[in-house]
């Protein structure tokens, strides 16, 4: 499949400026975690968090839709939601197993209880 | 004595009847369809006017379809509301339940009628603490409410739990090595044992309940899992 | 009527004698034989047999313990099914040698219309991969909160009035963060070079970014390869280079890979403006059998290079780390099986890309293969915070 | 193919093979190997025996007199200790084993072993004896008072070098006396069936090769023929090989149930040991679930999918034989222990932590790696099936007029390959346990046992109805063709196939009530797994409906449709049992269970398939069946069916556990099973023979319609879809490509309004007018 217009972001290459858009991404990443390091104490473990899951987004976003194509094509949306198709089955994993941990029966919350047998 | 406990026959007999109509309507129905609408003279008559690679006309009826869209979801709704019911009577921690610990191994039980003796949880008892032990627990009346000995099961030495009816239990289960599964069967109830951490299951036999019973393995753990039984009584 | 609308190129084939591509006989012909999917199947039943045989492990009754060996002596097997999985690998490309995507089929229908049937396909791939890494995921996701992190049991450990009580060997979650972004027992030698990071992270660092890079080169040969301005000398030269190019950032990442999880680097002296040292997860004893590993809060800085024996009394402590080092080297590794995977197609396409293999009507495979490479990377990008980082 | 190959590249193939045959006797060894070289007991030296190694015992009289004490001699020749170089130190050792007698040792060379059996002394440092430096011991063995006895003697020969390596050891067996009737093991009779069913197999093969042109028979011509088979990627061709594979892997996997029926006839039986008993019940599962019942709907889906969508083959015609070699040379991982004795023995679900316990049987990881490469078949055939059902339709064909049958097979290709990841990485996780020492299981290192049965159950419960679900689609085809009615309600049915393969996800948790499984989410999944009954019963009603004004012809594939409303219908009803947990921890692992998952497995699948069987067979064959000897096939499948399964129902609310190799009936100490459990238990394993035989018969009729039947017309049960447009049999390929198929309508066909979700997929999909040809 060709590529219909969008060929460029801001006057850059699109391909250009992803790539250099997940350059410094990554950079920032690192820097995150760097300056954990180096400047311990200072910055909190939840702050680093936040900024590797919104980068890690950013960057699999960029990915996603300009490397791989699923932003700017004309197949590009259909294909989109060939990818997001697993995302309830993922999602359904991720609580089930990944969620869950092994508890004795008792632990039962309150709300899902009827008590009405005798 | 009757396999399963009083829960279980109160919901399989729900059940068994609405599994019965189910079926009847099912099978009245298949068997008047299939020979009231058979071909009676065999020959292929082409009711729907079927053609190879023509889409044949459509046969539907919404509101039928609904009909048995919507009647066994309430059905079901009902089922599940009966189900729900008891899970409180079977899930709930009596906080007065004597506590047994049972271990699976392979392939053999190990119960404990006072786990807790010398820790300061221990339930409160009319005999002495050096007189406490694994084999026999009395409550603070005296009375005996658990005991452990052992029973010969087709040639084989096999532990024997004695347990009071109409006190409460709380069995407290783990497991040595594998997944095993205790099966009160005269109860109806199991729930595995599993290595690392700690199962439970509550129960309060009743009077109905007193005699013995096999106690077996109900998670596949290798070899002798045929073999890995106990018995239990209750005793009044 | 026939898929896309190509019935009008009717065009010769060149028919190996390994029988010609996939969908030749979608432009007519009979469906032709292959021997290739019955090599690979074996080839990789024997291979797998062969796998379990070299790295079986015995029981030590004794000891209650299992005891882990290489059997070298096994190894033929192991390496016959990979040798017949090979040579099946070789019969499927040697048929598709000389295929030409320029026809490649199109779909009929709702919702993928005129989109090409295989690349429908590798989106159906990557959707079953999406599933292998999200099962991975939630294998880590169960693990990581379920157990308590070696750090924090130790610091609550040394607090007063703490209850905690550390046996030798307790389970505990050392994460590989732990010796990778913050350097481990080697803090004190983020160097002279890179005074505000850990040596430890440079492989996983320079990975990320050479599989970043590769991700651009391979979409640079995509659009070089469609790039119907070039000669088709140049094309095939410049197709050729970028595929290379990916090609040895692929090869890169895994030898960083292994200098990170093996061999680690030591370049320098202490003292050097350019002194790096980094030694490698073994080396630090982060392994899937480490069950006594003896974590050091804080170290001797004197105690030179090596921790052990490097711990100031009382601040150290025996954990069980293996759950940790598994989730991380299963998890890493499986990523870095399918960048080998990548690796393997990369080479066919250089060697096929040299020859003018690809022309502007005839890059589907660079395409194709670039959506599954792209997916690693992205993959990557989540394996990366996730177990480097965090 | 293989003649147009030119020589080097067949030379360069067999080099292949050859030495892979080379490498094939170091397959041969302990743990994990196809046979075990040793008995248990002997510590020898090196993997396999020597024969340069030549033990000897000596002093065995030819008369034996019970009770007399015989002095025996125990040498041997050969081997590294007698080499030139060979250290004068250390020369050999001996192991010698007597199954009747008592062996006693004569001086402190020789020492006894705690289960009777003697050995040399020295082997260890606190050990002083000089045993393991001679050549030669004398022991002492006491004969029994009746009978005789048999003896083995392993023997190390060593070279002195303080290690095993480069010692050689050798075996000798002796029999002195009379000798008990050898009594055939349950292995022993296992090996001989399977043997037997290879063999008339080959021979089918070779028969059918024969009959198709008697005249011009030539044994040259066989192997271009089969070879076309085993190379061809031809939907059909691998549609026949997958069938050929599933039916074979069914008639295996019946074996094993016969053999453990056997077993379980009468309480207290002893004709399978536990390990026999505990490999062939995994084994019968394994086979029966990933050997047999998913490579016959993948021949079904290979067969019929493509012609009836109007497609020319699969989309990826060589993957899709990748996908069916997969399957055998999964099954030789799978089978390869179990020869030795030593195959997995984890039951099908193959829980953790026991799958990598020491005390799971050695083959259980080669079990764990054919498991991955069916795994492998499975995600390639559903990349391949998926992207034909999205790409490859016949032009007219909107997703609301595929035949129901397709709409099943895509449904349940979606559910195989988005939920057999996980069980893939779970296996994959295990055989890391298993081999290099990764601790994803392992307790001691806080592994968490639940974590399996969650993966694998995240696939395993769709994975039954990803084998039920073809099962419907057959039917809905077939009832639909016999009433000569269109399928009652075909967009409900589309609804409900839907709406199980979503809920289908949602509901493993009922597997683990009694697991020790969160307690929320065993709430959850209880009301889920309650819900799946709506849609189901939504197809039973539309079923039923189907046939109402119609004029259904009986045939056999109706007969067989009309008996899988009743098991079906059973089996789905038993199944409302287990969402409810009090109920469920009753008769959760009980016979309970194995009757509900064989009304449904066998009532369900294996009758639908069958019924597709009969249906479909003309088109494939371009021949009838037989339809006596197909109704003779039902009556007698039918019942005998019945008889095994409905008694298993009360087996189990009486409380008999499944995965045990025996029974216990009431006493007057305990109370167990009632005594009728025996004859009921009798009864099963009377109607499992008959089950067994009735599904010869099938086979019979198969192989004697396919080569002497009627011919058969491209439309011999006057059905709609677009399979019965071409020929019987269909040519190749299947739909012209140049010229496909148009669907029409018999209605006048009008596309109304989209609604919301057709909007959205028109705005998703690339325009009609202007896309596709850009070039």
């Amino acid at each position: 499949m060709g590529e219909h217009g969008h060929h460029t972001i801001l006057g850059f290459d699109r391909y250009a400026f992803n790539f250099w858009v997940l350059m410094i991404f990554t950079a920032i990443e690192v820097v995150a975690v760097a300056l954990t390091f180096s400047m311990k104490g200072t910055v909190s473990m939840n702050t680093v968090v936040f900024i590797l899951v919104s980068v890690g987004i950013v960057k699999g976003v960029g990915i996603a839709a300009i490397f791989m194509h699923l932003q700017g094509d004309e197949d590009s949306r259909v294909l989109t939601a060939t990818a997001l198709f697993p995302v309830f089955f993922i999602v359904v994993m991720v609580l089930f197993i990944g969620l869950t941990h092994p508890d004795a029966a008792d632990t039962l919350p309150a709300w899902c209880r009827p008590g009405f047998y005798t | 004595m009757e396999a399963g406990g009083e829960i279980f026959w109160y919901l399989f007999d729900i059940f068994n009847l609405w599994a019965v109509i189910v079926l009847v309507i099912v099978l009245v129905w298949m068997f008047h369809h299939s020979l009231r609408y058979r071909s009676k003279d065999g020959s292929d008559n082409n009711v729907d006017n079927f053609k190879p690679g023509v889409f044949p006309k459509e046969n539907d009826n919404l509101t039928m379809e609904l009909t048995w869209t919507i009647i066994p979801f309430i059905l079901i709704v009902y089922l599940t509301y009966i189900a729900w019911g008891p899970i409180d009577e079977m899930w709930t921690a009596d906080p007065d339940a004597h506590e047994i610990s049972v271990v699976g191994n392979q392939w053999y039980w190990e119960f404990d009628c006072d786990p807790m003796r010398g820790t300061a949880d221990a339930p409160e008892s009319s005999v002495e603490m050096e007189n406490r032990s694994a084999m026999m627990f009395y409550n603070e009346n005296g009375i005996l409410i658990c005991e452990l000995t052992t029973i010969e099961v087709e040639g084989q030495i096999k532990p024997l739990l004695r347990v009071k009816a109409e006190e409460s239990y709380n069995f407290a289960m783990t497991s040595n090595d594998v997944t095993h599964a205790p099966f009160f069967l005269d109860w109806g109830l199991k729930e595995d044992t599993q290595p690392g951490m700690e199962t439970r299951l509550y129960y309060t036999p009743s009077m109905d309940e007193v005699g013995s019973s096999l106690l077996m393995c109900t998670e596949y753990c290798g070899k002798d899992h045929g073999y890995m039984t106990a018995v239990v009584e209750v005793f009044e | 009527m026939s898929y896309g609308g190509h019935d009008d190129h009717h065009h010769d084939h060149q028919h190996s004698h390994w029988g010609p591509h996939d969908w030749d006989h979608g432009h007519g012909g009979a469906p032709h034989n292959s021997w290739a999917p019955i090599m690979l199947a074996f080839g990789s039943s024997i291979f797998l047999l062969g796998f379990t045989k070299v790295f079986t492990q015995t029981w030590d009754s004794e000891a209650s313990i299992w005891t882990y060996a290489i059997h070298s002596s096994q190894l033929g097997l192991l390496i016959a099914g990979l040798a017949i999985f090979t040579a099946g690998l070789t019969v499927f490309w040697r048929q598709d040698w000389s295929h030409s995507g320029s026809y490649e089929a199109k779909a009929v229908g709702t919702p993928f219309r005129t989109i090409d049937i295989r690349k429908v396909a590798v989106w159906m791939f990557l959707m079953s991969e999406m599933m292998v890494f999200s099962s991975l995921f939630s294998t880590y996701i169960r693990y990581r909160l379920g157990f308590d992190n070696c750090v924090e049991l130790f610091e609550s450990s040394i607090e007063p009035g703490s209850t905690v009580v550390l046996e030798a060997g307790q389970q505990c979650w050392l994460p590989a963060s732990y010796f990778i972004a913050e350097g481990g027992y080697h803090q004190e030698y983020a160097n002279a070079a890179l005074g505000f990071m850990p040596d430890t992270l440079i492989p996983g660092a320079i990975n990320t970014f050479a599989l970043i890079i590769s991700s651009y080169t391979i979409v640079l040969a995509l659009k070089t390869a469609k790039d119907s301005s070039l000669s088709d000398a140049e094309r095939s030269r410049k197709v050729g280079n970028y595929l290379s190019i990916t090609l040895f950032l692929a090869t890169l990442f895994l030898t960083f890979k292994l200098i990170e999880w093996f061999i680690g680097f030591n370049i320098g002296h202490p003292g050097d403006w350019y002194y790096f040292h980094a030694p490698s997860l073994s080396a630090d004893h982060f392994t899937i059998h480490e069950s006594a590993y003896t974590y050091c809060h804080h170290w001797d800085h004197h105690g030179g290079v090596d921790h052990k024996g490097a711990c100031e009394p009382g601040m150290d402590a025996i954990f069980d780390i293996r759950m940790s080092a598994s989730t991380f080297y299963v998890t890493t590794g499986t990523h870095g099986v399918h960048v080998f995977g990548g690796m393997v197609a990369l080479a066919y396409m250089v060697l096929k890309a040299y020859r003018g293999g690809y022309t502007p009507q005839n890059a589907v495979s660079i395409e194709y293969f670039g959506l599954y490479w792209h997916f690693v990377d992205l993959v990557w990008v989540l394996v990366f915070p996730a177990f480097y980082l965090y | 193919m293989i003649r147009s190959m030119n020589k080097p590249r067949s030379f360069g193939l067999l080099a292949i093979l050859l030495f892979a045959l080379v490498l094939a006797p170091s397959v041969q060894s302990y743990p994990t190997g196809i046979s075990g070289a040793q008995d248990g007991g002997c510590s020898c030296h090196g993997q396999t025996a020597s024969s340069e190694v030549v033990p000897s015992l000596e002093g065995l009289p030819t008369e034996l007199e019970p009770g007399a004490t015989y002095t025996l001699n125990i040498s041997f020749t050969g081997g590294p200790s007698f080499a030139e170089n060979a250290e004068p130190a250390a020369l050999g050792g001996f192991h010698l084993w007597a199954s009747a007698g008592v062996l006693a040792p004569v001086d402190g060379m020789v020492k006894t072993n705690s289960d009777g059996s003697v050995t040399h002394t020295g082997d260890d440092k606190d050990d002083t004896g000089m045993g393991n430096d001679q050549r030669e011991w004398q022991v002492e063995w006491t004969a029994p008072m009746e009978g005789g006895a048999k003896f083995t003697l392993h023997v190390n020969s060593v070279n002195g070098d303080g290690t095993n390596g480069g010692d050689l050891w050798g075996r000798l067996t002796a029999e002195v006396g009379p000798q008990p009737v050898e009594q055939a093991s349950g292995l022993t009779v296992l090996a001989s069936a399977i043997l037997l069913m290879v063999v008339i197999t080959l021979g089918c093969v070779i028969w059918v090769f024969y009959r198709q042109d008697p005249e011009a028979f030539a044994w040259e011509r066989f192997w271009p023929w089969f070879s076309d088979y085993i190379t061809s990627t031809d939907h059909k061709k691998v549609g026949t090989l997958y069938m050929v594979n599933g039916l074979f892997f069914l008639g295996v996997g019946g074996l094993f149930a016969l053999i453990f029926r056997v077993q379980l006839a009468t309480p207290g039986n002893d004709f399978l040991t536990q390990d026999e008993y505990n490999q062939f019940f995994t084994m019968h599962g394994t086979t029966m679930i990933f050997l047999a019942a998913m490579p016959m709907i993948a021949g079904f889906a290979n067969w019929i999918v493509p012609l009836q969508i109007g497609a020319p083959d699969l989309a990826l015609p060589r993957l899709n034989a990748l996908a069916f070699w997969l399957n055998p040379a999964a099954a030789l991982l799978l089978f390869s222990g179990i020869f030795s004795g030593q195959g997995a023995d984890t039951g099908w679900t193959g829980y953790a932590p026991y799958i990598v316990s020491h005390t799971a049987h050695s083959g259980a990881t080669l079990w764990v790696a054919g498991q991955i490469l069916i795994v492998a078949s499975s995600t390639i055939s559903g990349i391949n099936f998926m992207t034909t059902f999205c790409t490859m339709r016949a032009p007219g064909m909107g997703w609301m007029q595929m035949p129901l049958f397709s709409w099943s097979m895509l449904i349940a290709t979606l559910m195989l390959f988005i939920s057999i990841p996980a069980f893939g990485i779970g296996l994959i996780q295990v055989l890391l346990d298993r081999t290099i020492g990764t601790v994803f299981y392992e307790v001691a290192a806080g592994g968490d046992p639940l974590l399996w049965s969650h993966l694998f159950w995240y696939f395993g419960h769709p994975e039954v109805y990803v084998v039920v679900l073809p099962a419907f689609g057959v039917i809905s085809e077939v009832l639909s063709t016999s009433a000569r009615r269109t399928i009652f309600g075909y967009k409900s049915m589309v609804f409900a196939l839907a709406g199980i393969g979503i809920v289908g996800f949602i509901v493993y948790g009922h597997h683990m009530f009694t697991s020790g499984m969160s307690p929320v989410l065993r709430f959850v999944t209880m009301l889920t797994t309650m819900l799946v009954a709506v849609p189901t019963g939504i197809k039973i009603f539309n079923w039923l409906q189907t046939m109402h004004g119609g004029s259904l012809v009986y045939r056999t594939h109706t007969l067989w449709a009309l008996g899988f409303l009743v098991t079906f219908t059973l089996g789905g009803i038993s199944g409302m049992y287990f969402p409810a947990v009090a109920m469920d921890l009753h008769l959760h692992e009980t016979y309970f269970v194995v009757a509900h998952f064989h009304y449904v497995f066998v009532g369900g699948i294996v009758f639908g398939l069958y019924s597709g069987i009969y249906y479909w067979f003309p088109k494939a064959t371009g021949r009838m069946m037989n339809e006596k000897v197909g109704i003779l096939h039902f009556m007698t499948g039918f019942i005998s069916y019945n008889l095994i399964f409905w008694p298993m129902h009360r087996l189990g609310i009486q409380g008999m556990p499944r995965r045990q190799h025996t029974y216990f009936i009431t006493t007057d100490e305990y109370f167990a099973l009632p005594p009728e459990a025996a004859d009921w238990n009798m009864l099963i394993t009377v109607a499992a023979f008959m089950f067994f035989a009735s599904n010869l018969i099938l086979v019979y009729n198969m192989i004697s319609s396919g080569l002497r039947g009627q011919k058969a017309p491209s439309d011999p049960w006057g059905g709609w879809s677009m399979e019965w447009l071409v020929s019987s049999p269909p040519p190749t390929p299947s739909h012209d490509p140049s010229d496909l198929p148009v669907l029409e309508f018999a209605e006048i066909h009008e596309d109304g309004e989209p609604g919301f979700f057709g909007r959205m997929i028109q705005w998703m999909m690339i325009p009609e007018d202007d896309g596709g040809e850009e070039e």
